[in-house]
């Protein structure tokens, strides 16, 4: 599948129709998503209302890592393979990761403020989160200093995966730390912990969010494919 | 090795020729004359405030050097002779790095001897500072030699660096403010030795990756 | 007997329809030339043809766009040549001296040599200056003082006479063809001939 | 006065290029993450020593771009061109502060706005804030001038600048924190553009004398 | 007829027993020379002789340790040059159509000959190109570009046709000779004679 689609001719005819359909996925995901996490699944016993915030916060933290690991492989298929199909997936990739980072550590900070009584703490998950997020806008800045695609593209990809040491960082920062951040209750060895009521929107949420990353992705490349055919055809007309 | 002898000496009589040595000293004043100023004469403030700006001085220090470390070979075609070495590129910026670490962590760790005992930490605390500032340093340097490499042919690419290796500077300064304060100092040392040689480890050779296609 | 002296492993470089981009900008398209040792290849071509590209990718720096480029007689190419380019690899704080001492290091030389090379390239009274103040001419000598001071194979020199004068283009011009005499394999890239008959001449043209 | 116009509209163009508008944005990230970082989590400690923060952010931005300021233009040859321009010197050593305000300073100043609100400034201290970060970032940039040129042309001048110009950075610190602290700001501010002005116009002309012995 | 023209003020370069130094060392001593409208002075000697210390010493930058410099027939003398020297001045991060807009601004030049000097100097397909890429010999001819874009009498060039290709020193020497015609003054350091026939030949011997 992968190598089928690293050819960029058959990646723009299969995006042509599969970017439409995942963000048609994403929208309905969404749409049932949402009014169950907000309205109809049940209050916590001891967090009350503000528990919803865990529906947006949560898998926002779950693809913002997953965005990353995501960039990490096309780096590195990239670096090694030389192929630029790789590299323009993980520039696409970086903004939506970066978005949701933002939207973790807001939400997580909103969320904070009622049941910590603070917005920020300088605990382990926090801070390595806070950490994702500038390596991602330093991945964003990088390429965008530099004007010769092909360099920007190598340099990134090992600053990325550089950078992949923080994924387990911020996985296992609540366990080495004793902090305030929830340890892991859903993915954890020993099954879950968490109501089967809470688990079905959260899920929702979870496939509604990598349904949106999976359209936005290919939109993103295929903007980015379309601008190197054009800069391309415009160089090719002035040499002649 | 006489490549990376070679590397090493050079490195550090330019540095050092470049006011290297100053560094803790400036930015010692500096912080321990601005802080107060910006903070006001409060001094229960000053004397918690105190420790973490030698880690502060440090962190500045080390990026401060940084962006010209490599844009400079870069830019005077030094970094074409490196790559005709028969030493490894890897080797040759390690050398440069402890350099680096030699002219400008060293003398930041000692400098926060007199710091330690000024801002009356314990007396008993004073090795395991200036220790913990010397694991912390070569961390921050390898780290950073990656952020210098990658950013090695953008001009003013300072912002950039820091941008860059502010996010993996965090782990050194979160356990070296531990030691200083005291708490679990054994184990905060050890994670620093760690960070310290996974730092030196992986940097080099990313460094070295990059610098390849900064020379293009 | 030009290809018998001290280079034993006779280098020869062979160039294998070598295509060269800047850019999206196509400057050597299927390029390819043999040259063993005790031959003189000159590069030809206007400004921004090339030259400067396709020396760089003989030294390994920049990456062919295709086409092979393989330096026979040596294991590591890197270590069988010197590269010389528009920019001398100079430290304005350091002097003379100082970039021969490392420089001894850096592609292992011996002390003799070491000490030999600045006055081989008239820099005897200057080795202790700082670089900076060296004149245009005096940098470019010692950037020179490389191809001295640590003997490889295979040389490949951009613009080598620049801000030379008459006498430093005889020196030069005698280095290259005391080279030859040992074995070497000499490729630069002029403006105007330097001196040594070339063996062969490439030009560029893009 | 074209030759002004032409000098600030390259500075602006190549320092927005070199990353300069991530200047506030990766030096506060930066600040704010490392001193509370160093400085552990302790709330009541942080909440006296934030606002100060973005004093101490702000004079580093400054800092880490002074360096390269005219050492690039003393080694590529632009330093020879500009002084033979019909423009007096001074004048053009003054539009290349005035594009480092515009990139650095004026967004630094807007940045403090939100760092006030995050750091819980009372509301209506915000446009004071901001104001005397615009008044003071012209300051330090006034007196950097003159440390930039006076380093130019030493390599890895840096922490040499920061020597120099750090104790004519304390009178705008001092008067900016009481500003961000809420006392006396009316007379906070007045003194503040004071400095600003003082530093702007002896700035450009202890700088151009210098710049003129650099190109000897 | 060569000095009538636009400089109608007669640009005149004198020079009284002219010593100039660098560290301790005396590298010009007690030059004096004329130079008038439309002559061609070339100034000739090794390396590190002290012809780049002649020019900057010309052109104001560098402070004579005796003697005097008078430029005749200009109010400031600074304005009446242009000085070309080793150092390029351009900057990598930007294009070459932004250094003419950024000279035309700084030396007061009109639109049109801003736009008319890239192309004069050969950079018309350059000009959105970023400074950094260009070819060694395409950033020199940008840098010649500023003789162009703005008229002064005086040129001061320091080897000018370094990294120049044959068609690139064909063009400076055209620049030159339509400059003498103008009514403008040339002074040169050279190691090749640049082509135009010098009024008068300085040498320096350090
Ligand atoms: C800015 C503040 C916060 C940040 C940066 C943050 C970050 C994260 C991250 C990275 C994860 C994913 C962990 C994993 O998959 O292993 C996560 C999960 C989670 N967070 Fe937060 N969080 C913040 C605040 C909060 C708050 C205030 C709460 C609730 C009191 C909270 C509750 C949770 C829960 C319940 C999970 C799911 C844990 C699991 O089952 O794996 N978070 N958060
Ligand atoms: N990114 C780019 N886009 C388009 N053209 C480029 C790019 N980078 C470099 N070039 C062009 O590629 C050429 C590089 O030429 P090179 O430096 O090899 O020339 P050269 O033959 O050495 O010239 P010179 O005699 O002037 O030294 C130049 O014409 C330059 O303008
Ligand atoms: N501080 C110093 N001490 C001693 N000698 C110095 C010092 N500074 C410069 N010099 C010498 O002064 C001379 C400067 O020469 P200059 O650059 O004017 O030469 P040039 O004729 O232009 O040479 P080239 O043809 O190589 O460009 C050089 O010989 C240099 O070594
Ligand atoms: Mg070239
Ligand atoms: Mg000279």
């Amino acid at each position: 599948m992968l190598t089928y689609l690293a050819n960029p001719a058959r990646f723009m005819a299969f995006s042509a129709w599969a970017a439409p359909l995942f963000f048609g996925l994403a929208v309905i995901a969404f749409a049932v998503g949402l009014p169950w996490a907000l309205a109809f699944s049940p209050a916590d016993y001891q967090q009350g209302e503000t528990v919803r915030i865990m529906y947006v916060h949560v898998p926002a933290a779950w693809w913002s890592m997953g965005v990353y690991a995501f960039m990490g492989v096309a780096s590195f298929v990239g670096l090694v393979w030389r192929h630029s199909l790789a590299d323009v997936a993980a520039r696409a990739a970086a903004p939506i990761g970066a978005t949701f980072a933002a939207v973790c550590l807001i939400t997580g900070s909103l969320w904070g403020a009622p049941t910590w009584g603070t917005w920020w703490e300088w605990d382990g998950r926090l801070t390595s989160m806070l950490a994702l997020f500038i390596i991602y806008l330093g991945y964003i800045a990088l390429w965008s200093a530099m004007d010769d695609e092909e360099k920007a593209a190598r340099l990134a990809a090992i600053l990325c995966l550089v950078g992949l040491i923080n994924l387990p960082i911020i996985k296992f920062s609540v366990d080495w730390w004793s902090t305030l951040h929830q340890p892991a209750s859903i993915m954890r060895s020993g099954g879950s912990a968490i109501h089967p009521s809470m688990l079905g929107p959260l899920l929702t949420m979870a496939g509604a969010y990598l349904a949106l990353f999976a359209a936005l992705l290919m939109m993103n490349m295929r903007a980015a494919i379309f601008r190197r055919r054009v800069e391309a055809a415009r160089m090719r007309g002035g040499e002649a | 090795m006489n490549a990376f002898v070679a590397t090493f000496r050079r490195d550090v009589a330019l540095m050092w020729a470049g006011g290297g040595a100053l560094a803790p000293l400036g930015f010692f004043l500096g912080a321990t004359m601005l802080v107060p100023l910006a903070m006001g004469p409060d001094r229960a403030l000053l004397e918690s405030a105190g420790p973490p700006l030698v880690w502060i001085a440090a962190a500045l220090a080390v990026l401060a050097t940084l962006e010209r470390l490599f844009q400079a070979d870069l830019e005077d075609g030094s970094l074409d002779q490196m790559m005709l070495s028969p030493a490894p590129l890897e080797a040759l910026v390690l050398a440069k790095g402890a350099a680096m670490w030699c002219v400008i962590g060293l003398p930041l760790a000692l400098a926060g001897a007199p710091a330690a005992i000024a801002l009356q930490a314990p007396p008993s605390l004073v090795p395991a500072i200036v220790l913990s500032l010397a694991l912390g340093t070569a961390a921050f340097i390898g780290v950073g030699l990656i952020g210098a490499a990658v950013t090695a042919g953008v001009k003013r690419g300072g912002v950039l660096i820091a941008l860059i290796v502010l996010p993996f500077f965090a782990p050194p300064i979160i356990f070296g403010s531990a030691v200083a304060g005291g708490d679990e100092v054994g184990a905060a040392l050890s994670i620093l030795a760690g960070c310290a040689l996974a730092a030196l480890a992986l940097g080099p050779i990313a460094a070295a990756a990059a610098l390849r296609l900064q020379a293009e | 007997m030009s290809a018998s002296g001290p280079f034993q492993d006779k280098p020869a470089l062979r160039v294998e329809s070598l295509t060269l981009s800047r850019g999206e900008r196509i400057l050597v398209r299927a390029l390819s030339f043999d040259a063993g040792a005790g031959e003189y290849v000159e590069v030809r071509g206007g400004n921004g043809s090339g030259k400067t590209t396709l020396l760089r990718a003989l030294a390994g720096f920049v990456k062919p766009r295709a086409g092979k480029i393989a330096v026979e007689g040596a294991e590591e190419p890197t270590l069988a040549l010197h590269y010389v380019g528009h920019l001398n690899g100079l430290k304005g704080a350091a002097t003379a001296y100082a970039h021969a001492q490392h420089w001894a290091g850096l592609f292992g030389a011996s002390a003799a040599r070491r000490d030999g090379a600045l006055a081989r390239v008239g820099l005897t009274a200057q080795a202790e200056l700082p670089v900076r103040v060296l004149s245009q001419g005096q940098a470019r000598r010692l950037a020179l003082a490389r191809l001295v001071l640590a003997p490889r194979p295979i040389w490949l020199l951009d613009e080598p006479a620049a801000a030379l004068d008459a006498r430093g283009r005889e020196m030069l011009s005698a280095l290259i063809e005391a080279h030859r005499a040992d074995g070497g394999l000499v490729v630069a890239a002029v403006h105007d001939a330097l001196g040594p008959e070339p063996s062969q001449t490439l030009t560029v043209t893009a």
